[in-house]
């Protein structure tokens, strides 16, 4: 499964919820404000620290441009529209608005 | 009907009344129940809020959907499951939650099934679409 | 592969609609197929013809309708709508009114649903 | 005392127009006064005539058009209004479209602002 | 002053955000989805709890009444719309959206 | 004009992008600064990401607000300030926040105020009104 988070991790619990129930092998995508999760050295960097070993996790590159993140969680993927695409082929998708 | 067709499931994860997903939600359950296809519906995180018994919604001015929850069974939509976890958090009892209809021979409330994450997740997994609110 | 597309905010106001649009381009570059997109919730807002964003940003009602233009099914729930007044006569071109029960066609019609929303 | 009310929400999709809405007429009901209530974000969505609930719902915009009819101002901020659609001919009797300064007026001559939005 | 939250405390850190800031005699008014605070016995209850050891904490009747929430924390005061006029009256407010 | 009308603050607490409120907010400084007000600006919580270098959002196909952040000072929205805590959360350095304006004799750049929750908070607690995105 690919799952999708597009809230901050500091003001919503959307990508707790959804790490609670992805299991292992399961794909997260991080896209609009949840890529802020993918940055290094925050206070919720350990929330992607910890999925990393279970899932991978991809965010989108657009939005980490947007939002002038520039150190990414080691493990971390930036992935393109196009790249986002490919996992939508691949997997079927729950959104965790 | 209880279609053969692809599995859809909607999840609502939103708490209700605050905001309008929970409702529109619902809107998309009854219509989805009259689709050919095999249709689950899961209250999860702060969706199981909406599950709450003894919500009375007059003191805002709103109608309110409790009386479309109360009435999914009647309308088919029959494979309505809760999370554990999500019920324990908000301390709502998992007996305690409202029913969804009657069980046509016996009168008994049919309620939704409360299941662990684990399961939720497996359920989740085999879907060809979820819709979530 | 064939995608239906349900938008459930408004334009401007959050990212999702944009998102949504970023997505299907990329789609459609790599030769994929929108069997279509579906508006609900505050999403319906994406369909007025009546916005007029400043000159130098993106017209998002403008997009979605060339987006119907290529032949992709633009849908606007009518229970949503009706509630947000969003009515016949201020709908851009190439973009439809009709029920929920559109969104349920569109999703045994193609292989994946994809939802952006708040 | 004197209010201004500042709405950034549109109807339906959340509470704050109901809120905004309950807490006005109480306020009335006590004796204050209303200096104003301006709509911004999303809140301008609030004052379309165009919106048709159903007929067992409230019908936001009506009731913010009968505060205006009791000499509240209603206004809705145009930069926002213009994105979203929300023109002239749209709007609900007894609201009106003007700028941000109508709320840094409103505010300097209330006691107190009150915002409801999400 | 007058600090009103209207989200849940299980999905949104506004009321986190807001007890960080608020001052001793502040008081807190919970409303909409905020009212879930109030609620006795859930894993965020202690939010409220210890709020209410430096502030008066209000909910919104109508919206606890909308949500079937009985037992409030102890210590916690619901409000009618007209109480929260005069909580207004009393302070200037600030929203915490 | 740095009036001295009524104390008015606008605070910033949501991420930018994500939502149009960040952009909306700074409409409303720019407009506000116009009037006869004792005008403040503070970005908290989430809103301090406002305040991160280097954003770029030509790729999501939207304008964005940085320019308009970059030229608060020359818009006369002069006393802007950032809270210490929910920068150190977000792990953004307090010298490498955006620059608002330039000082006009020395051309150095001038950032919002980095400021403890306790100053924020008593700042807080004597405006007239505020105004919260």
């Amino acid at each position: 499964m690919l799952h999708t988070v597009n809230k901050s991790p500091f003001q919503n619990s959307a990508l707790e919820n959804c790490l609670r129930l992805a299991r292992a092998g399961d794909v997260i995508l991080l896209l609009e404000d949840g890529v802020y999760a993918a940055a290094a050295g925050t206070a919720k960097s350990s929330l992607i620290e910890q999925a990393l070993k279970r899932h991978a996790v991809y965010a989108i590159d657009a939005d980490l441009k947007a939002r002038g993140i520039g150190t990414l969680i080691k493990g971390m993927r930036s992935a393109s529209y196009g790249e986002f695409v490919d996992l939508v082929e691949q997997h079927p998708v729950h959104a965790w608005l | 009907m209880a279609g053969k067709g692809k599995k859809v499931m909607v999840t609502v994860r939103k708490a209700p009344h605050g905001s309008i997903y929970v409702q529109e939600g619902i809107e998309v359950m009854f219509i989805f129940a009259t689709y050919d296809m095999d249709l689950s519906v899961v209250f999860l995180d702060d969706g199981v809020l909406a599950l709450q018994p003894g919500q009375d919604t007059k003191g805002l001015g709103i109608k309110g959907f409790m009386a479309s929850l109360g009435a999914l069974v009647d309308w088919e939509v029959t494979n309505v499951y809760v999370d554990r976890q999500s019920l324990k958090e908000r301390n709502i009892a998992e007996d305690g939650i409202i029913s969804i209809g009657k069980n046509e021979d016996t009168d008994e409330p049919i309620r939704p099934k409360v299941l662990d994450s684990a399961d939720i997740a497996a359920m989740m997994a085999q879907q060809h679409s979820i819709v979530s609110f | 592969m064939k995608l239906a597309v349900l938008v459930l905010e408004g334009p401007y106001n959050h990212e999702a609609s944009d998102s949504a649009y970023q997505f299907i381009q990329a789609a459609l570059a790599k030769g994929h197929t929108i069997r279509g997109v579906f508006f609900y919730d505050d999403g319906v807002y994406n369909a007025t013809k009546l916005m007029d964003p400043p000159q130098d940003d993106r017209h998002i009602s403008k997009r979605w309708s060339e987006l119907g233009a290529k032949g992709i099914d633009m849908i606007v729930c009518v229970a949503a709508a009706k509630r947000r007044g969003i009515v016949e006569n201020v709908l851009v071109p190439n973009v439809r009114i009709s029920g929920l029960g559109q969104l349920a066609s569109m999703i045994d019609e193609s292989d994946r649903l994809v939802t952006f929303g708040d």
